[in-house]
Parts: C-alpha cells; structure tokens; sequence
C-alpha cells in the first residue's frame, strides 16, 4: 500500500477530479438547495438565509489568512464539530463560513470564535467581512512562494488589514469594498477590477545573466516575449545572450517568465503601484477596470507604512464623500478624477496618463472639466 | 520558539488581524514537537521564516526561477519551487506547491479536511493556502520525492485530483449559488462539478494555447469574480419578468423590512427611501413608484440586480432563468487586462448542458488551431476579431454583444459581400476612364 | 495692367491673408461687438439678438446649396442691398444669413426671400435651419469634383433634404440634428461626430494599372501608405508594380491617394453608409463620434432612395422617441443601442462590430442587456 | 437649355430644396448669353453638367487622379483637377479649384462679392461653394492658365489671399463669436485673422508633415466644430462664476420668458419645468432650485452650457473668460479618426496671444522633427505618448487631460525615477541569489 516508485504505475488512479461537494453540503443547505426565499446580515459577519420551507441558516463568517497551518485548519475543524455537526466552507475571498440551522447555536460559536487568539496576540477568527463594509483582501504568493513579485503579499495585506480591521467588523461604508494584492503584474487575481488593487511593480529592466542565459534559456521565446520587441539577440564577450533597449522596457516580467537569466526584482526599483476604481458587478455600473492612481510606493517591509497610508486616504475620502450604494469607482466617475485627486490628496503625475494601447481613449476629448 | 531571530517578522505579529506570522510559527513548534513520521524537513516551515526575513531585509525575493517538476502523465498540478539560498535554508531546498481540485463552492465535512492535514503534515510543509486565487487548495512546499507520494495517497485515499496548472484548462470555480444564495438562476456547483469532471483531460495534460480558466457565477452580482477572470465566464440571469410582492415593498418603504438586508446598518443613512434608493438609481430608469405601487417595465430592464439586492424580501429574480455566456477575461500579460465580452447574450443552462459545451468544443478547436504560443482567447479575438469569434461559435451578430457599433468605417468587407465579386478588367475600366 | 505671364513677378503681391473682417460688419453688429445679452429664435429660421445698448439685430436665416453660381450669388448680393445694407454671412454650415437692425424691415426681406424659385420650381432660400430643428446637410465634393469620392455629394444632400425639407423649417426635434456628408473615408468634414452622417465607401481593393504602376506612382510611397500592409511589391509582365492582398484591405482608399493607379471606385462596389450619435457640442453630455449602422447602401442616382428612406427611419425613431434636450446618439446610448436597432428596424450585422485598433473597447463586458 | 440632355440630373430639379442642377442651368444658361470676355471655355457648365449626368449613369467619378498645378511661390490653394474624358466634355478639360481664404466667420459685403463673382465668370467657371468643409471660399474649375490671372487679380485688386492645401497650415476658421453671440467667452474673430496672418508663410508653403488646422470655437457649445476638425481646437471658457439673474429665472419658471430662446417651439412640450429641464439635465449635479432660486455650485460646474443655452437671459458665462486649448483632431485617415484632447485647461486669450503663439510654435517644431511624412499631429501624440506631448508643450500632467488614469500598469519608467538608477551588478546579484 502506497506509492511505490518502483512501480510508479502500480494502482495509479487518475482523472477523478474533485470531492463531490455534494457530500459536504450540512443537511440544512442540502434539503434547502435552490429554495431560499431571501437573507438578511444580522450583524457584522452574521447572515440569516431564510428558505421557502421555514427553514433558516444562519452563517458567521470570519476573517483570516488564507496562508494557513494545518494546525489552523484543524482548530477550525474543532470549531466546526463543536457547533456545526462538522461542516464549513471558504468563502471566494478566503473568509470562513460557519453555518448553524439553529439560531440558537449562533451565540455559542460566536463567542467561541470571538476568544481565540494567535500567541503573538492577533484573533485567529475576527468576525465580518459582510454587506457594505470591507471584506478580506484576495491576494497572491509574494515572497512565500513564487519567483516574480515586486513585493511581499501576506505582509502587506496583514500591515493594511490591521489599520483597517474596524471596517471589517463594520458596515457603515457607502458600499461593499473590495482591496486585492497581486505582488506582480502577472495579476494572479481579479486585481484589475478591484475598489482598490496593491499591485507589485518592477522599474528596473532585466538584469543579463549574460554568462548562462544561453544554457538557460530559449533566446528566441525570450525575444519573442517582449510586448515592446525591447530584447534583441546579442553575443556578450563571445557568448550568445540578448540586449535589452531600456526606453523600450515597460517592466512587465514577461522576459523573465520566459528566461530566468533575466531578473527584474530590485531593492530600490520593486515596490506598489495601487489601482482603484474597479468592480465586477453589473450592479447599476457595469463591471469596470482599475485605475492606477498611485505610480509607485517603495517596499518598505515589515509594515509597508506608506502604502498602507495611501490606502487609508483613498478609502476614507471615498467613505467620507459618497453616496449611499455608489462604489468607489462610481463615486470617482461621478466627482471627476480631478476631484478624485484633491480629496484623496494623491499627487497626479504623468505616470498615470495612459500610453499604452487604448491611450487615447483615456484621454479628455472635451471641455468640461472642474477647475 | 523559531530556529533564527526575525524581528521584521515579529512585526507582523502585532495587530489584531490574524497574523500569518503567528500562525506559521504555531505550525514550526507543532513540528518540531510532533510524533508523526514527517517526510519533508522538519525545520521546512522554519527555514520557511528565515528566508522570508531575509527577503524582508534583501526585499528581493529569494526564490529561484520555476523548476520544472510534476507528477507522471499530468501536465499541471505542481509548481515547482527552489529557493536560492539551499545552503543557509536547506529546509526548503526544493518546496514546490500542489494545486489540489477544491470542491464546488468551497464547502468541507471537517472529516475531508483532516485527512488533507494529516497527509500535507506528514509529506509537505503542513502549510496551505485556503485558497489560491483560482479556487484550488493549495499545498505549499514540498520536496521533489513527495510528489508522487501525494499524489498516490490523495486519489488512493481522498479519492480527490490535483487541480490544473500549465497551459492547461484551469481548476474551475463557481459561487456559493442555489446552496445558499436566492439569487443564483442556475446551478453553478452542479455545473461546476460536471465540467470539471467532462474535461478532466484538458485540466491535467497541456494541449492549448496556454491557460484556459471557466468560472461560474449564479447572477450578475458576480461573486466568483468570472467576468474579471475567466477565459468563459458563465453569468446567470433570466428572461422574464422580476417577481415583486407588493406588499413587501411596502413593508420596504414602511421601515419594517431593512434595505439591502441589513448591509448598510453600521451608519445612520437616514429612512428607506425607495424613490432616492431604487427607482433613481435604476440605471434603465424602468421602474415607478407611485407611492403604493412599484413598477418595472421589465422589457427595459437591463437585470442590474441593483433593485432586487435591495429589497430581497420584495423582489424575486424571474423563473425563466439561465446564463450570459462571455469570452475572454484575462490579466494584463501581454496586450493589457481584458473582461469578458458578452458573446451568449442568453442560453438555458439544464444538465448534460450539451448547448454549452458545443460552444466550449467550438471555441476550443479554434484557439487551439489559431493561437499563438501563450496566447489567451481574448487576445486571439482581439487579433483575429469578433465577427471572427462569431463565425467560430456559429452564432449571428447582434447588438446585445457590444456597447456601440464601430465609429471608424474601416469594414473588412468579403468578396461575397459585393456583386459580381472583386474581379475587374483594367482595360474595361480604361475605356469609360482615360489614364 | 493685370498678370503679365512674361514677367510673373511683376506686381507680385503675396502673403496678404484674407480681407479683415471688420470691413464687412453691418453697422449694428460693429457697434454691438461683444456686447450681445441674449437671443431669441421668433419663429424658424429668425433671430433676434439683443445687445445691452438695447439695439437689436435680427437674422434671417435660409438654406441653400452651397455650390453656388454666380449669377446666384448676385441674387443674394441684390437682395441685401435692397434690404440689408449690403451686408450679409454664411454660416459654418453653408447657411446664409440676412440680418437687419429693425424689426419693421423683417417682414419685407422674409416676403422678398420666400417668393423666390429656381426655373425648376425648387426654393431658392428657404428660411430654417435654426433651433431644435434640421439644418443644412453639410458636405463635400463628390462626383462635381474629387477624384477619390464614393458617391455624389450635392445629389444626395438635394435628395435628402427635398424629404426632410419640413423639418428644415420646423423646430419640432427633440434638440438640433446635424446632417452631413463626406464622399469618402476621407472625410471632408466634421461627419465623424455628426448626429446623422452619409459617408460614401468603397467595397472593392484597388484595381491595379499595372502597365502604368511604375510610370504613374512611386512604388514604395503607395506600399508605404496602406495601414495594414496589405500592399507589396510585385512584378507584372515584366514591369514593376505592386500586388494587394486583397483580404487585408479595408478599402481606406489610401494607396489611391498616393497611386493614381490604384483606384477602387466601382459601380457596384462604391456607395453609402449611415452613421449616427455623433456630436461636437459639450452640452450636457460630450462630444462623441457617429457610429455605423448602415453598413451599406448601394449607390442609386438620381435620388438615392434607400438612402433616404433609412435615414428617415433613424430620424424619426429618434423624434419620436426622445426626451427634450437630448441628442441622438444620447438618445441611442439611453435605449441602449439594442433597441436602436429595434426602433429604426435597422438589420444588424456583424459589419457593425469595430474591428480596428480600438475594438475592444466597444465590444460588451457587462451581462446588462435589453431582450 | 443645356447642351445634352441631362436626364437623371433633371430629377434633381424637382423637390422643394435648392436645386443646384437648376443653379448650374442658370450659370450654363448665362455664360452662353453673357457679352462678358469669357477666358475659360463658355460651355464649361454645360460640360460639367453633361459629365455629372455621365457620372451618375456610370457610378464612378470621371475625375482623374490630382494634378499639380498651383501658383508661383505658393505650395497651396489650388486643387489641380483633369477630366478623363475631355474628348467628350472639352470644356472641363482641366478644371482646378482655387482656395480664397475667407474673413473670419464670413460675413461680406456685397461689394466684395460682386467682384468675386465678376472675376470668377470671367476667369473660372462661374461656379463655387460657399463655403468648402474647411471654411474657404472655393472657386471651382479654371483652366491652368488662369491660375496665375486669378491670383494676380485677387491680390492686386481685391486685396485678397488664398487659403491653404497640403502640407501647410490651413486656412483657420472661427465661429461667429463676439461679432453676434452672447456666449463668447473671447474674440474668435480677431484672433482667427491675427493667426492666419501671423503665420502666412506657413498657410502658403509646406514645411509641414501633413495638413495643420486651427479652429476657433467661442465657447463650449463648438459651432464651428473645432474639437473634431482641428488640430489645434481653441474653445472658450471661463473659470470664475456663472451669473444668474434670479428675477430672468422667475420668469422662465413663470412662462414668461421661452426656454432656450424658443428653439424648441415647433412641439408642444409642455410648461417648462426647471427641474426637470436644466437641474436635473445638468451633468455634474450641481445645481439647486428651490421653488424661488437658482443655486449654482460653480466650483463643480464642468461648463457644459446647459443651463445657459436654456435661460439665456437669465444665466450669463462668467467674466473671467477664456479658452481651453486642445490637440489632435483629423478624419479616419489612417489611425482612425480622433477629436482634440485637452491640453491646456485655461488660457487667457488677449492680444497679442503670445502663450498661445508659443505654444503653437513649440508644438510645429516637435511634430516638424518627428513626424512622419504624412502624419497628423493627432497620430503622432498616439504614437509617441500623451506625457511626451506634456514634455513638448512645457506642461505639467494634469487630471483634467484626462478622462480617466491609466488602467494597465504598463509604465515606462525612466532611469532617473529611479534611486540609483539602472546599473545593476550582476554578480553582486549572485552573491545574494544562486543560480
Ligand atoms: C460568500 C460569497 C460567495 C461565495 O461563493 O463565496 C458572497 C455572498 C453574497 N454575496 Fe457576493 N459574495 C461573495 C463575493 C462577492 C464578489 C467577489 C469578490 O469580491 O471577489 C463580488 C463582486 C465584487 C465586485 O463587484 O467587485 C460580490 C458582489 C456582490 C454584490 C454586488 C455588490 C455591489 O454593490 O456591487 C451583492 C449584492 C449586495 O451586496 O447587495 C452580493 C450579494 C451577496 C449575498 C447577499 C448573496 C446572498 O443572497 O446570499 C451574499 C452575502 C453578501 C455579504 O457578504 O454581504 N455580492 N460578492 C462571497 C463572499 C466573499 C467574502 O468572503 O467577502
Ligand atoms: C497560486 C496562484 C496565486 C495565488 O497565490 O493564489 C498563482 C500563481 C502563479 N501564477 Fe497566476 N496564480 C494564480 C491564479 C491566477 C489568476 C486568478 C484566477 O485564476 O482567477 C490569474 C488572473 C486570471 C488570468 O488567468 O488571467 C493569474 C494570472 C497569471 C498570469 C498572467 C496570465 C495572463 O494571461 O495575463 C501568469 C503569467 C504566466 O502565465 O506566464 C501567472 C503565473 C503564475 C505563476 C505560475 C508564476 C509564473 O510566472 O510562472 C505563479 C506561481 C506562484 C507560485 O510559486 O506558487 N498567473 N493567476 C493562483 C493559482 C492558485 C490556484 O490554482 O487556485
Ligand atoms: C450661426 C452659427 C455659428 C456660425 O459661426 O455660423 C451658430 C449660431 C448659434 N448657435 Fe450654434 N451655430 C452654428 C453651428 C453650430 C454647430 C456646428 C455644426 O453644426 O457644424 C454646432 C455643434 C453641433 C453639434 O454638437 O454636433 C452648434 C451647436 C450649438 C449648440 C449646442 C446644441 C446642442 O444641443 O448640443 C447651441 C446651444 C443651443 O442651441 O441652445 C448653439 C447655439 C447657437 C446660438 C443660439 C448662439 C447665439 O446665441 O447666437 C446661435 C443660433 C442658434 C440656432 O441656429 O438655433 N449652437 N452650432 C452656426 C449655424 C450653422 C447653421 O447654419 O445651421
Ligand atoms: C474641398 C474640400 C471638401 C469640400 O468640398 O468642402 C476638401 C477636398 C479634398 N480633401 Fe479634404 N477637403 C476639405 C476639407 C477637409 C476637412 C474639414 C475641415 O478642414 O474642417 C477634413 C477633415 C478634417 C481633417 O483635416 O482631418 C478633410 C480631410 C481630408 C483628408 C483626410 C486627412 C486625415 O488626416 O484623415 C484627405 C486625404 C489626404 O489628405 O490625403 C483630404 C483630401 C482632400 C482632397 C485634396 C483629395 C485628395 O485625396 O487629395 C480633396 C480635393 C477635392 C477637390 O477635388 O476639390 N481631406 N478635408 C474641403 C476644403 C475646402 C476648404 O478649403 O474650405
Ligand atoms: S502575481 Fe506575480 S508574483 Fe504574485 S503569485 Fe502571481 S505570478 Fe507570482
Ligand atoms: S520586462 Fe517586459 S518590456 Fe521589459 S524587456 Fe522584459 S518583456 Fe520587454
Ligand atoms: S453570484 Fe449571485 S447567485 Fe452567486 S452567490 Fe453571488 S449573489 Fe448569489
Ligand atoms: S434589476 Fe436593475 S435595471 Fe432591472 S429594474 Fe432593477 S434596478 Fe432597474
Ligand atoms: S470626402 Fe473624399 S471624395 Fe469627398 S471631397 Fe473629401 S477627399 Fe474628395
Ligand atoms: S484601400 Fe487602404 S487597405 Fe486597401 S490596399 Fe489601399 S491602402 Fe491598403
Ligand atoms: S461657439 Fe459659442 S460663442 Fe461661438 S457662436 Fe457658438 S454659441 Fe456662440
Ligand atoms: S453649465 Fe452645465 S455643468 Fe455648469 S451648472 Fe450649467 S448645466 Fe451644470
């Protein structure tokens, strides 16, 4: 029994895809499925979905780090036998969801989960993250795991999450707000249409690994790569290797996915770019792209205090201005990117005027303006 | 107590959201305490926390480009990880991630889930992601000899499949839908489940252009985030009318019922005020309200979801449901961030959903024959054109698939399109024209 | 006396510019320069402005072509000296304007216009074109003069507005509706962002004069000119020339104007599209460009009937469907352009669907639709 | 009676409109009368007619491709045109167009125009527009020899110019303005003429990439279309506040006065309701009404006209007026077509327009330098970056040139952005990170 690498074959299932989550489903949700009437946020992190049968769920949901210990997803486990016959799940944006059929059995977990806390003094389970407030920040690899980010991703959501923790655990924002992390512009993640995207950029052009970019790399797929045709084929000190034209380079990474003889990644010249503006509902808006607002921020780990405090201007002048429903992309649409920049206090630069395919239809093709 | 000191680190354990730092320490100890046979490095997760305080000191990340690593006869599943310093870290030499196949909407018996902890405790680095960006669990480390081994215990004993990686069709994914959500017009997990299991071939061996992601989202609130990214996204939504109840309405206005079931309660907006709050903000401006009556004219109604989000209570999607079916979301690597466009404005969505995936066969014989090396579906539409991508899905054009028709004249008309075809005699010409 | 072709430089005068304007102020509009209050239209076709010296200036404007003999122009001169001092304009839409400072002189200049007739029966100087109405159809130069047109361009303007000619002297709209016409992609005038534009187009690539290519046309400056490369050298019975790729062409008719061998009209292959929604104003909404929605047309001289007709179908979807104050193509993008097409019972085609450098971004992201 | 019949063209005889076969009859009808020393061939109408008929039987033009002919020293102003028949139709033979740049916003005196017209019989066809798309007075159709005749007698005796063609600047042109608009927020007139004659020998020889037009719109509302037709748009505007005539208000909110100035008599629309019409019609939202005043928040006001095209006589433009000053606008040819794009926000606009004149001449002398041969200035701000064009004009990145920031992350940073610029050390790289 078990795999034997001598027999590699021995056994061997394959294409069996996932569980059925038909078997995970807790009995009040499977005999409700498809039936539910309407649902109601109770408080902060508290849903009450009400079926057409009388039934009733009620869901806590909690925040958390999707970077998670085994050790965690068994506290988790604990929890969940304790007070929800052994079911849970993970919400899109990596919160967790415990579900009673019993209003009763809501106090009890809600307080379980209230007093739990990580040794260094952080909650293990903050409730929120529901209706017109801030949920969880879906985020990407960083420096835990892949090879291409400008900038950390757990840290940076962990230094922003803590300064806006309250608005987890509230709902008095116009609308839902959603920040996402992508540490490059791989953009592993729905960053591009997000409220508010912490984006890792890189300003610095490859580095040439001249000695063994041959033995590593495909010259021509690198060549190929480069959306600019930055890269030309070159022979440095008699081996065969690349030029990049720097003007050319817009810092995509792409040659480095391509070649790993070619490293962006830079102490001074990595760090955040923030986006805002973007959503994925078709609520009133349309779903919409967003914007860069803020060109560049430098790492600053462990705490990223100054990206954290771009954040916090953006957000809250977008909280403080408007109205009632309206994203945060709506209200800057509405107000005028102008406005936008006075009331959020971000400087404009002529990094953030479009020059790449669709430039020109950023730009203002009229008079009207706000002075 | 971690092997190294890493004060940077530490400053990630202040503040009260949960602190991956913590956590990653709590699994270090549980490790080096733990009685069960680990296979992997016991001071993995230490090692882990030493390298990422380098990170934050150097702020170049340490890990080393790709590795080609995988299990026998599946393309996708593993990311290969090396770390650039194995002589100080050893722990995490080689530490490559599985991608394992989430179950639809994310639900888990916690039995399931501590079958995954015990195997990831034992033969990985007992860390994950809960979930990654896709949808998959992510199993974070490994070394390269453990691969098989989790892969043997995982369809041997879970009965579960890794998920896709590569140029490959992607895990997909799909919102919470008719388990919990009165919104959803289809049955995103049912759906979800079924073609995961239909293309079982095409998630784990590459044989397209480059990654191929299907999401599904149960309405146009779109809470799997499909439209922002996914090569199909699937979107339902309903033909018919919205379903109002009156006196629920009523109820709305009367202050009895709260709007947006409660979500605005954490500040004081004022009282409901359905004219100011739904009848203004409808972006098609369809519906009325006369004090006791609230209208739609249903025709006009661009199903924005925004009336129903907030009287919940009072309005009802319609019941001849189903799904928009669009094309082409992807990141911005290379030709910029693209959505998806609306292709299907309108298809039934009903098991063996045989309509749908002829569309998905359809879409994917062209890609797959006219793409580029690493090129995604909507950069091919962009290259190759709409219309194009319409002849490939047999489909008609109509104005439901775009925002504007083309304001510049540049029409690539066919020589079919013009009698008598493109053949001219110069010489004939010449006779009525002189030089 | 007068030019001396032996000795052209004799007298030579140049860079002289145009005569100033001051000289040809009627004396009420001198006097009132800049010191304009307000106006009022008093019924089609009549202005009144009001200066804060309380002098008065009132304007009769009347259509007409603006291919105009002579023996025309001194009709109009005639006129004005009897009733305007000598003084008259032309508007930026070849609409001219009799002004007069005294109400009382009005009624006898309307009088004098109105009886006037071509032997052919048609107005001479029918009064209109002001307000929330239809005014002159501007355009170009079509088969009277250019070498590169599509389609005629008087022809189908006499055509267009012998049909609509009520409207010309109504102000029934919902706002003003701006008509005009360019004979080919060239586009000699502002028809891009006109609320209804009539745009001659050709169907067919170029037909090559091989045998006078290279004597006619440098080879290179041709190849150079197509955008989308669809043009190479080639060699033709022995002689240099080019050959076109004929499913890269999208008949922009470039290469003709750098290649008189090269040219693309056709009997069958050259005639009419419609576009609309355009506007230059910054009122309420900003200026946008027309869009296609009648692919093609064929030509149909004398009248051009099908043009017509299509255009009276869009106009009057629009007038009778529109709020007051708004435009066309605010009117489309209201109703969404699906029902556009449902209300104009225009056919839509895949004609319709951009595929140039910007296509993307009118393709629809969004599940907001209309059935 | 012309010559030939003409039997298509005579169904354009009929109809209420102005028949311009019926005035070309007339034209054809009085050369053959006229005791006038005809230099250009009499029958030249009747041949144009006999042509056009042809045309519209064929359905292909019977022009030839250009012809360049023009007059001594001048690069400009003439349009060479042959027929590809004359054989048949003689007397248009060769049938050039001469550009007469017109007065600004082409008000005449009808001595002026009689002499116009007394040369254009004698030494053309008889036949022009009034005015071409640009804003000329077209003469259309002389033959070669008269080009010169003309030229001479325009500017000898008429004290008169001609306009542009190719690759100069070309003829500027200007809405009616001050002269007889309330809502000029500067002289269109008086700068449109100090303009073309500042720059004469731009108008008249080509040193230019490609076409160059400037166009004067006086305020917002663009009656003379600048923003789509001008390379260089000057549109008025004002930067202070609106002025209201709260009593004017009262009487269009009592009927007394007509909304918009009557413009939208010809319906019944029903009681003007403020409201409805101009507050809530207003795009920023800024405006107020309370059943008694009008309140304007100017500080969001974008200056649309709205409000004041509607109450023209109770809402004034402010005081401190001025222009903004736009780039970029051309037909389809070749990158499609563009409107101008707000470059500079506000300019004073005052004789002698020196900032503006700097401006304009900073901008020829980039696009002199790196424009391709026939490229619009428009195409070349694609081609080379907005910002770029900022660099050009000495100006500072603004939001209000924007519609809307950037939405890829595709930045072209700068070495000097950068601390420490981009040398990199490879092997100090190496240190850190092993291959
Ligand atoms: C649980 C979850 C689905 C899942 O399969 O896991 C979910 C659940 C619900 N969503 Fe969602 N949404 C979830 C992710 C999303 C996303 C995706 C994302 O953020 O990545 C979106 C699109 C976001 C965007 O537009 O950028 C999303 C946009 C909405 C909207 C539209 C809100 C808007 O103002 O645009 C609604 C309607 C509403 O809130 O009234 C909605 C409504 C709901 C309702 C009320 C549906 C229902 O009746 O049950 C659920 C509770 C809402 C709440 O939390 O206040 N859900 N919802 C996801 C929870 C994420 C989390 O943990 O925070
Ligand atoms: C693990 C994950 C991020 C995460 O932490 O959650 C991830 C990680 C990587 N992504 Fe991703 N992508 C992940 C979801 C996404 C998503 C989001 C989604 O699927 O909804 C996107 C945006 C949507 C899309 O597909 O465009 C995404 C867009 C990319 C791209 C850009 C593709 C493009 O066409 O623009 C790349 C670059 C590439 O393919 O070369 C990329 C490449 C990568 C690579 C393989 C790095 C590379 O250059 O080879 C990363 C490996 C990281 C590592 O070491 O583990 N990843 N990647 C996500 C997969 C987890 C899962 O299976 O659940
Ligand atoms: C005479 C002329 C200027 C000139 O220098 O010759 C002129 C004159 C006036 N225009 Fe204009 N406009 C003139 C061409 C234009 C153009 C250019 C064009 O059509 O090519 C436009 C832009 C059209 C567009 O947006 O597509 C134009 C857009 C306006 C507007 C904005 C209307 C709108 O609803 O968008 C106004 C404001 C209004 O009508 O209330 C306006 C207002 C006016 C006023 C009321 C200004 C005034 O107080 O004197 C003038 C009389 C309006 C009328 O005819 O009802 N004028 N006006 C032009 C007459 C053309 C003609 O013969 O028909
Ligand atoms: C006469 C006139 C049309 C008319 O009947 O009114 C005209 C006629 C010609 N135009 Fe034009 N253009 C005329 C105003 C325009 C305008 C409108 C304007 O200036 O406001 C435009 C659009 C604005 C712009 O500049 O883009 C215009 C955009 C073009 C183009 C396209 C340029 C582009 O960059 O897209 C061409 C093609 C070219 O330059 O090769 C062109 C080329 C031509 C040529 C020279 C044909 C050619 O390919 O060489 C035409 C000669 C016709 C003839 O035989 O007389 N004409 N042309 C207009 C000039 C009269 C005048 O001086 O008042
Ligand atoms: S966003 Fe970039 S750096 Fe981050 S996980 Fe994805 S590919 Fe890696
Ligand atoms: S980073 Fe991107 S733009 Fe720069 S050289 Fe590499 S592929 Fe080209
Ligand atoms: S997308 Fe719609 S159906 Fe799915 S969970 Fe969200 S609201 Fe419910
Ligand atoms: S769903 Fe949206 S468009 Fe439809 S009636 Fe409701 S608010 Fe209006
Ligand atoms: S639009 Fe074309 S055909 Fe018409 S006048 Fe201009 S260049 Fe000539
Ligand atoms: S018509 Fe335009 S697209 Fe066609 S060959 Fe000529 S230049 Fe090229
Ligand atoms: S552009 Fe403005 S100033 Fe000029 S005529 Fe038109 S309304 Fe008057
Ligand atoms: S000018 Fe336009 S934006 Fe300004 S107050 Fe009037 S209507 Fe509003």
């Amino acid at each position: 029994m078990g795999y034997d690498p001598k027999d590699p074959l021995k056994d061997r299932i394959t294409d069996i895809g996932p569980k059925d989550y038909k078997e995970f489903l807790p009995s009040v949700i499977k005999e409700n499925y498809g039936k539910w009437l309407y649902h109601e946020i109770l408080e902060p992190g508290v849903l009450m979905h009400v079926s057409e049968t009388g039934a009733k769920v009620y869901t806590v949901r909690v925040g958390g780090c999707r970077l998670m210990s085994v050790t965690h997803i068994r506290e988790i486990c604990e929890i969940s036998d304790k007070h929800c016959d052994g079911y849970l799940r993970f919400t899109t944006r990596n919160n967790v969801e415990f579900m009673v059929d019993d209003e009763a059995k809501l106090k009890p977990l809600m307080d379980d989960l209230e007093g739990r806390e990580f040794a260094g003094g952080s909650k293990k389970f903050p409730r929120g993250g529901t209706g017109a407030g801030l949920t969880n920040i879906v985020h990407t690899q960083g420096w835990i795991h892949c090879h291409t980010p400008a900038i950390d991703a757990s840290g940076v959501v962990k230094a922003v999450m803590d300064e806006l923790y309250d608005d987890f655990q509230d709902m008095r924002f116009p609308a839902q707000v959603r920040i996402s992390l992508a540490c490059c512009l791989n953009m592993c993640g729905a960053v591009h249409c997000s409220d508010i995207a912490i984006l890792g950029i890189h300003r610095m052009p490859p580095m040439l690994d001249h000695e063994h970019l041959d033995n590593m790399c495909e010259i021509p797929l690198a060549i190929a790569a480069c959306p600019t045709g930055a890269i030309k084929p070159a022979t440095v000190n008699g081996k065969k290797s690349v030029a990049v034209k720097n003007e050319k380079c817009m810092f995509c990474g792409n040659c480095y996915t391509m070649c790993p003889s070619m490293p962006l990644a830079d102490e001074e010249g990595s760090g955040v770019a923030l986006l805002v503006g973007g959503k994925i509902s078709n609520r009133i808006s349309q779903p919409k792209f967003s914007k860069v607002v803020v060109p560049f921020i430098p790492n600053e780990p462990p705490r990223w205090p100054s990206t954290v405090e771009a954040i916090k201007k953006i957000l809250y002048a977008y909280v403080d201005d408007a109205k009632k429903y309206e994203r945060l992309g709506d209200w800057a649409e509405r107000i005028g990117w102008e406005r936008f920049f006075e009331k959020t206090e971000l400087p404009f630069t002529g990094h953030l005027i479009d020059d790449y395919r669709f430039a020109y239809t950023t730009w203002r093709q009229s008079t009207q303006f706000k002075f | 107590m971690t092997k190294r000191k890493t004060p940077m680190l530490d400053e990630l354990e202040k503040g009260k959201w949960p602190s991956f730092i913590s956590d990653m320490k709590q699994e270090a100890e549980a490790r080096e305490k733990t009685s069960v046979d680990l296979q992997t490095p016991k001071e993995c997760v230490d090692d882990l926390l030493g390298l990422l305080e380098l990170t934050y000191v150097d702020k170049v990340v340490h890990w080393k480009h790709g590795g080609i690593v995988g299990v026998f006869g599946y393309g996708g599943g593993v990311i290969g990880r090396y770390c650039d310093r194995p002589d100080e870290f050893p722990g995490v030499r080689d530490f490559h991630t599985m991608r394992v196949n989430q179950p639809s909407s994310k639900f888990y018996s916690t039995e399931y889930l501590r079958q995954i902890c015990e195997l990831w405790e034992r033969r990985g680095s007992g860390l994950t992601n809960m979930h990654g960006s896709t949808g998959d669990i992510i199993l974070l480390g490994t070394t390269t000899p453990q691969l098989e081994e989790v892969f043997w215990e995982l369809t041997d004993n879970l009965d579960q499949d890794l998920g896709g990686s590569g140029s490959n069709l992607r895990t997909p994914s799909c919102c919470i839908g008719k388990a919990r959500c009165e919104f959803a017009c289809y049955d995103t997990q049912a759906i979800c489940t079924d073609f995961t299991m239909e293309y079982q071939d095409e998630l784990h061996r590459p044989a397209f252009p480059y990654k191929f992601k299907f999401k599904f989202d149960g309405c146009p609130n779109g809470c799997v985030a499909s439209i922002a990214r996914s090569d199909m996204s699937i979107i339902g939504t309903w033909r018919d009318d919205i379903r109002i109840d009156q006196e629920a309405v009523k109820a709305y206005v009367g202050g009895e019922l709260k709007p947006n079931g409660g979500a605005h309660s954490g500040r004081d907006w004022g009282a409901f005020d359905i004219q100011k709050e739904v009848v203004d903000l409808c972006p098609t401006g369809c519906m009325g309200w006369d004090g006791s009556k609230l209208n739609i004219d249903n025709k006009e109604c661009t199903r924005c979801m925004h009336c129903i989000n907030v009287m919940p209570r009072a309005l009802r999607i319609g019941e001849d449901t189903g799904a928009s079916i669009l094309f082409g979301a992807k990141a911005p690597i290379l030709e910029g961030a693209q959505m998806s466009t609306l292709t299907v404005p309108f298809m039934k969505i009903e098991e063996p959903y045989e309509e749908l995936k002829d569309l998905v066969e359809k879409v994917w014989d062209y890609w797959s024959e006219e793409g580029k090396n690493r090129e995604r579906l909507g950069e091919l539409m962009q290259r190759e054109g709409f219309q194009k991508f319409l002849e490939v899905c047999e489909l008609d054009a109509d104005p439901r698939m775009i925002q504007e028709p083309r304001s510049n004249p540049y029409i690539f008309w066919k020589e079919e399109d013009v009698e008598g075809g493109w053949d001219r005699d110069i010489k004939a010409f010449r006779k009525k024209h002189q030089k």
